[in-house]
């Protein structure tokens, strides 16, 4: 089939507001809802369903979050895994505490308990920006990795401060293979997501974008600044949440606080940027970049084989490729993985003439 | 350019793909899989290294000399776990389905990941064993069937520390009155032996303090101040990578005497003992094992591995306390497997099998001679019911340049530590909705 | 021993650790005064300078020439950091910049230890990190001679800096392209040669402070970590004064000791730990009141 | 200026602006006031305070002393996003636009005072928010014919050249139907063609919708030209202000703009 969209007129701005106004785009959109709702559980090995796509989509709602706050609003942030921790640990609180509530509004108002911390923690953006802004997140980081390392209250009083998750249940029904925890991490991440993409395209999304890239004609037009940044960070720390207590729920099962430590919010930063910055798709693309590469470079190590020597020039080597790929990355294509994608399709529209 | 980088991700997500396709299944090779969740990189490299490396080459002398465990091959893969709890789970998950018959047990070498791994280890029939490490309530196989935090946990180290501690100063009783101060590295790990030390404080009678030190520690002037001025009798330190020279380094600018601080085995290596140079000497550490090269295991694995260049470390690093850690291991994994081929039979065997293994391993004297093991290994008895077996410890003392040994075995306390396991493996099972096994009826 | 002299050798203590959060502190503020970049790299500079330090007198070189050599390995490095990594980069906002320097940390580290290992390896300068006893008896506080001798190199290297900043031709065209990246070019200072001689002092700052906090630490990856020490002197100081990183050194150090005995003691020890976030909340709540920290240029837009 | 308007009654007064910074005087006991309808210019030499004065007027500088009265109403301090909800759009000097949006999402920002639905009915996107969308899409659209650029509605701002960008960003503040218009320097940088079109589209506006533009210009030609009114400022002083014939022939301002020392 070619991918063309010769022959398709927009006949009402209805149509033409559609999130995907190509045909050819809309039937692989579905096609690839049918792939990843039927086939890959039905295809995938546990190993690659629990330990590579569960996490992947996991991390790719929690840069859909930081990709909010900083690819659309423009608000730098280093935060990203102590807003996951709030939501980890609040939807472990409201499981125990209040066990009558069903599982998934636990987990929307673990997101919600994480929108309130990250509001809290944007209220300086007014007066703070840019690496100031950046630095300022990283008080929220420490702050809150701190405050369920030591009281004791959140983590139910574990002695190590440790939790685990209880058993899952959804309408009577138990999560407990890694096919329902993908399935249930797949529905969740493709509703936010599709959320995500629908806010970015709508008024609020709009404002979000006008104070990254003006805020001072942003507020001309309209636009109050603090409402707009506040709104940002709480809702990207609500996707950041919700993400945390699936990766407590249905990846790792018992988590201690530093699990959401300082280099997972690096991880999900380096997501954004190599996926794009400002680009839902990015999200997931730098996402199963992130994941994806460490495995890939790890089995080329296993491949080639043991030997000292060898096994640790590739675990150096993995960050030498890693950041090497980082600035590489910037250099090259500075919006991602995302715009590398659209130029593939806008080559294809073409395909096969040049222009 | 940009054509190229489309290129190449093309070949990449090609290559990942091949990659990670499981290598087809030979059902008739004699070989047992070892899964490696090794930590080269990262601020605890030295540890993951040095222990890793002990327990390959201990692998690799075993397949030289003996043609493997019964004529069973000892086979291992490496994966790169970074110290992080995410990658270690994704590398137990990538790893525990290989080999022909699965790996037969999984050391993750790091307490978080060993409590993000036990119960998918658990679900999935490998055992999730924990030497020294991991959560020390685990211990009662019957509600943690497939977790062995086997040798000692830090529950019954820290009572082996604490009657150490009440033979220096001259009996138990002694102990009343007097001032200690635990200093931990405020992680999961770290705080596993407070409620313990509370309890043996009221016990003995004598006064705790605990101070949390923030990862990573790099300073950690305001503690040392609040000790000194505290001024205990005792300091007993439960430090992780780089904390451990800076904690001693600060003892020594207040004028603490490090002949009265004390370390977990995690504070007892030559790479804890090293950057603190002259600072160090004094400095008492706990092990379930010693260092040295003077083990005649250790001397089969310079003959049928280092010497032939085919190490898994370097060869100065042999005999330092986290490689002997790892030979010990070694030595233990072995003879689990050993153990579960008497019931099985001599062929590759699945986790399942090895559990049986693990929890009838009888570790005796004379069999720790016959290994070449003495004085490296304490004697290990395990049951469906106990899962840590031995508990003893041994304690070392660092000159400036290496540990030598000032005690002779210490035996942990298990009358306190074991209640205490088991009331906290209730609340575990409770939580859960797990029903424990019965022991009585298990053979 | 007295209240108030324990509360001075807290103090004392803290300000002391503040030099040593001053020294890497330097480093950001020399490369983000004359290139706008925030360095996130800092730290790995500081450990990919002492692991070369140390793997150096590894292979026998005596203790000046292996400081010679690698003082002018931070050199080359610089000069490739410029060609390879900033020069492509330069008319890319801020934000590309400083994420390419989060890469630029990674490549170090593997690079570093691939290199030189990951062992743990002990560095000796010869100071003794035991308490003075001159200062002992005179003022009967205890200061380790180690942390005085931290103090004055960093004087010095303040001191260096300064003259080198205000005295030579090259500082003088630095601080035209710090005042006015436009204006330096204006002037035909060309902006490459200052990012790599900047890139360079910066990377003489790492090796001091390498050699500092790894006599202390040992040379281990940590090392890199010391960086997240200086972030909160940076936003207190204001990213473009040098003068800014040494005071907000001293404040925040103070500061932090301060508070981890004092809230500790007042709360009973509930309130532990908290020198990771601490500095982080004291600067982010000064922030609030002066947004360009103490020392910073004030940010005026126009519109 | 011919036209149907019925030039009204005074929307906006500033008395007695006085602005400074840091000791530096900007503007100094200005007062002007505008009528509805009617386009006012504000003219003087560089530094004279006229982007101040728009400033103050839409609330992005607040006087130190001083009234604006917007259509009755005393205010002091009120924020540039308040005053866009009483009905004040406005257009800056340098290009002020949302480099990474389009055309079209540009001049949909403008409409932001207008939309109503919150953000949860944003991320579903789906029936009152759809209907939402599409209606206001509806009055872009018709900024966007107005102004012809509808080739370019889907086009990233960044991309285009200077004159289309000036264009849009009239298009962003014409798309929130404001009551009072405040242009700083619409011209600045055209050529003579860009400028006629840009004239244009000020009276169009001024005359279709009855909007009142208050207009900073550099260039005294144009002005003079489209005005209704003409206010000149020198050193953050009120040197004259009337009908265009009146200003053009005041002694004080020939000596402003020929530089004659005060």
């Amino acid at each position: 089939m070619l991918y063309r969209e010769a022959g398709q007129f927009k006949t009402s701005y209805q149509k033409d507001q559609a999130i995907f106004p190509i045909r050819q785009d809309r039937i692989a959109v579905w096609a690839l809802l049918l792939a990843v709702f039927i086939a890959v559980p039905l295809l995938a090995d546990d190993y690659w369903l629990g330990s590579i796509i569960t996490p992947l989509l996991v991390l790719s709602l929690a840069a859909i979050g930081l990709n909010i706050l900083t690819g659309y609003a423009g608000q730098l942030s280093l935060g990203t895994a102590g807003f996951m921790a709030v939501g980890a640990f609040a939807a472990y609180n409201l499981n125990i505490r209040v066990p009558e509530l069903p599982l998934i509004v636990d987990f929307l108002l673990a997101g919600v308990f994480a929108a309130m911390v990250g509001m809290v923690f944007g209220l300086p953006s007014l007066r703070i920006k840019g690496f100031y802004l950046a630095v300022a997140t990283l008080a929220a980081q420490f702050f809150i990795e701190w405050v369920f390392t030591h009281v004791g209250w959140f983590t139910n009083y574990s002695s190590s401060g440790v939790i685990s998750a209880p058993p899952m249940h959804i309408l009577g029904m138990t999560i407990d293979t890694a096919v329902e925890k993908y399935l249930l991490t797949l529905s969740v991440v493709a509703v936010l997501a599709l959320g995500a993409k629908n806010m970015v395209r709508s008024r609020i999304g709009r404002s979000w974008m006008a104070v990254r890239d003006k805020d001072i004609s942003a507020e001309v037009i309209g636009v109050p600044l603090l409402s707009t940044k506040l709104s940002a960070f709480g809702i990207s720390s609500f996707y950041c949440g919700v993400a945390g207590a699936l990766w407590t729920y249905c990846y790792l099962g018992t988590v201690e606080p530093a699990a959401f430590d300082l280099n997972r919010s690096f991880q999900v930063l380096f997501m954004i940027i190599i996926g794009g910055v400002g680009s839902i798709l990015g999200s997931f693309l730098g996402a199963g970049f992130i994941v994806l590469l460490p495995i890939l470079l790890n089995n080329i190590a296993a491949m080639i084989g043991h030997g000292t020597l060898q096994a640790d020039t590739m675990a150096n080597l993995e960050h030498i490729i890693f950041g090497g790929l980082i600035i590489f990355f910037l250099i090259v294509e500075p919006h991602g993985l995302a715009r590398l994608w659209q130029i593939a399709k806008e080559k294809l529209r073409l395909w096969p003439f040049p222009y | 350019m940009k054509k190229s980088v489309l290129a190449s991700l093309a070949i990449g997500a090609g290559l990942l793909a091949g990659a990670s396709t499981p290598s087809p299944v030979m059902a008739q090779a004699m070989e047992q899989f070892m899964p490696i969740p090794i930590y080269r990189t990262g601020p605890y490299a030295a540890g993951g290294t040095g222990y890793f490396g002990g327990f390959m080459d201990y692998m690799a002398m075993v397949n030289a000399r003996d043609n493997g465990v019964n004529g069973v091959k000892m086979i291992w893969e490496e994966c790169e776990t970074a110290y992080d709890n995410a990658r270690g789970v994704e590398c137990y998950e990538r790893l525990k389905g290989k080999g022909p018959t699965g790996a037969a047990m999984f050391h993750p070498l790091s307490t978080g990941i060993t409590y993000s791994t036990f119960e998918k280890g658990t679900a999935d029939k490998v055992p999730v064993v924990s030497m020294g490490y991991g959560r020390g309530d685990a211990m009662v196989g019957s509600v943690f069937p497939y977790t062995f935090p086997l040798v000692t946990t830090y529950w019954s180290q820290n009572t082996a520390k604490i009657k150490f501690i009440g033979m220096k100063e001259g009996g138990m009783d002694k102990l009343k009155g007097k001032k200690l101060v635990n200093v931990y590295h405020d992680s999961a790990y770290g705080k596993e032996t407070i409620d313990i030390l509370n309890k043996q404080a009221a016990m003995y009678g004598f006064e705790i303090k605990h101070f949390p030190v923030a990862h990573p520690g790099l300073d950690q002037k305001a503690i040392w101040l609040q000790i000194k001025q505290f001024a205990p009798d005792w300091v007993i330190l439960r430090g992780w990578g780089v904390m451990n020279p800076t904690a001693i380094k600060e003892a020594a600018r207040i004028g603490f005497p490090r002949e009265k601080m004390l370390g977990v085995w995690w504070s007892g290596s030559e790479e804890d003992m090293r950057p603190a140079g002259t600072a160090a000497k004094g400095f008492y550490a706990a092990g379930f094992h010693p260092a040295g090269k003077n083990f005649p295991v250790l001397k089969d694995i310079e003959k049928f591995v280092q010497s032939k260049g085919k190490g898994n470390i370097e060869a100065e690093r042999m005999g330092t306390i986290y490689y002997n850690r790892g030979v010990v291991t070694g030595i233990i994994s072995m003879e689990a497997i050993r153990t579960a081929q008497e019931k099985y039979g001599k062929k590759p065997l699945t986790g399942e099998q090895v559990q049986w293994g693990l929890e009838h391993l009888n570790l005796t004297a004379a069999r720790i001679k016959a290994l070449g093991g003495e004085g490296l290994v304490q004697p290990i008895k395990t049951s469906c019911n106990d899962h840590e077996g031995g508990g003893a410890v041994k304690f070392q003392q660092w000159d400036g340049e290496k540990w030598t040994v000032v005690s002779d075995w210490i035996d942990a306390d298990k009358s306190l530590v074991r209640p205490l396991a088991e009331e906290s493996a209730a609340k575990y099972a409770k939580e859960k909705g797990i029903t424990p096994r019965d022991c009585s009826k298990e053979m | 021993m007295s209240d108030l002299n324990f509360f001075f050798e807290v103090l004392i203590g803290g300000l002391l650790s503040g030099v040593m959060y001053s020294l890497v502190a330097l480093g950001f503020v020399l490369i983000y005064k004359a290139s706008g970049v925030f360095n996130f790299a800092q730290g790995s500079m500081v450990l990919f300078a002492a692991l070369t330090f140390v793997g150096i007198m590894e292979k026998g070189i005596p203790f000046w020439p292996a400081l010679v050599v690698a003082l002018v390995v931070m050199m080359v490095l610089a000069v490739g950091i410029e060609r390879v990594v900033l020069r492509p980069l330069v008319n890319q906002p801020q934000i590309s910049l400083f994420m390419a320097t989060i890469g630029l940390s990674y490549l170090l580290e593997g690079l570093g230890q691939g290199l030189w290992g990951t062992q743990v390896r002990a560095l000796d300068l010869g100071i003794e990190d035991m308490p003075n006893e001159t200062i002992q008896t005179m003022l009967g506080i205890q200061v380790s001679t180690f942390d005085i001798f931290s103090a004055i190199s960093a004087a010095l290297l303040v001191g260096l800096l300064a003259l080198f900043f205000n005295k030579t031709r090259v500082g003088l065209a630095l601080r035209a392209v710090a005042d006015d990246h436009q204006a330096a070019l204006a002037v035909g200072i060309p902006l490459q040669h200052v990012w790599a001689i900047v890139w360079a002092a910066a990377g003489l700052v790492a090796l001091v402070a390498g050699l500092l906090w790894g006599s202390r630490l040992g040379v281990q990856f940590s090392l890199s970590l010391v960086a997240l020490k200086a972030l909160p002197v940076l936003i207190l100081g204001g990213f473009t004064s040098i003068a800014g990183a040494i005071v907000g050194g001293l404040i925040i150090g103070a500061s932090e000791k301060l508070a981890e005995v004092y809230i500790g003691t007042f709360t009973g020890g509930a309130v532990a730990a908290v020198e990771n976030w601490f500095p982080y909340m004291l600067a982010l709540v000064f922030l609030l009141v002066r947004p360009q920290g103490l020392f910073g240029d004030k940010i005026i837009e126009r519109v | 200026m011919s036209g149907k308007r019925n030039i009204g009654d005074v929307i906006l007064r500033c008395d007695n602006i006085s602005l400074s910074f840091g000791g530096v005087r900007a503007l100094t006991n200005i007062s002007v006031d505008v009528r509805e309808h009617e386009v006012m210019a504000i003219i003087g030499p560089n530094g004279a305070g006229k982007s101040s004065m728009l400033n103050v007027i839409n609330g992005v500088y607040h006087p130190q002393e001083g009234t604006v009265t917007y259509r009755g109403q005393t205010r002091r301090a009120m924020k540039p996003h308040e005053t866009a909800r009483q009905g004040i759009a406005r257009t800056f000097q340098n290009i002020a636009l949302f480099k990474g949006m389009s055309v079209l999402d540009n001049i949909m920002t403008g409409r932001y005072t207008k939309m109503k639905r919150n953000f949860l009915w944003q991320a579903l996107y789906w029936g009152p928010n759809l209907k939402e969308e599409i209606e206001h899409r509806e009055v872009c659209e018709r900024v966007i014919d107005f102004l012809q650029i509808e080739n370019i509605r889907k086009t990233p701002v960044g991309r285009l050249p200077y004159g289309l960008q000036k264009r849009v960003e009239l298009g962003r503040a014409l798309a929130a139907e404001p009551d009072l218009l405040l242009l700083d320097e619409p011209m600045a940088g055209m050529n003579v063609e860009e400028k006629e079109d840009m004239c244009r589209f000020i009276l169009d506006v001024n005359d279709e919708f009855g909007t009142t533009i208050v207009l900073i210009e550099h260039d005294m030609g144009v002005v003079m030209d489209i005005s209704d009114r003409v206010a000149v400022l020198d050193y953050g002083k009120k040197i004259a202000d009337g009908p265009p014939e009146e200003v053009r022939a005041n002694q004080d301002v020939i000596d402003a703009y020929l530089g004659v020392a005060h």
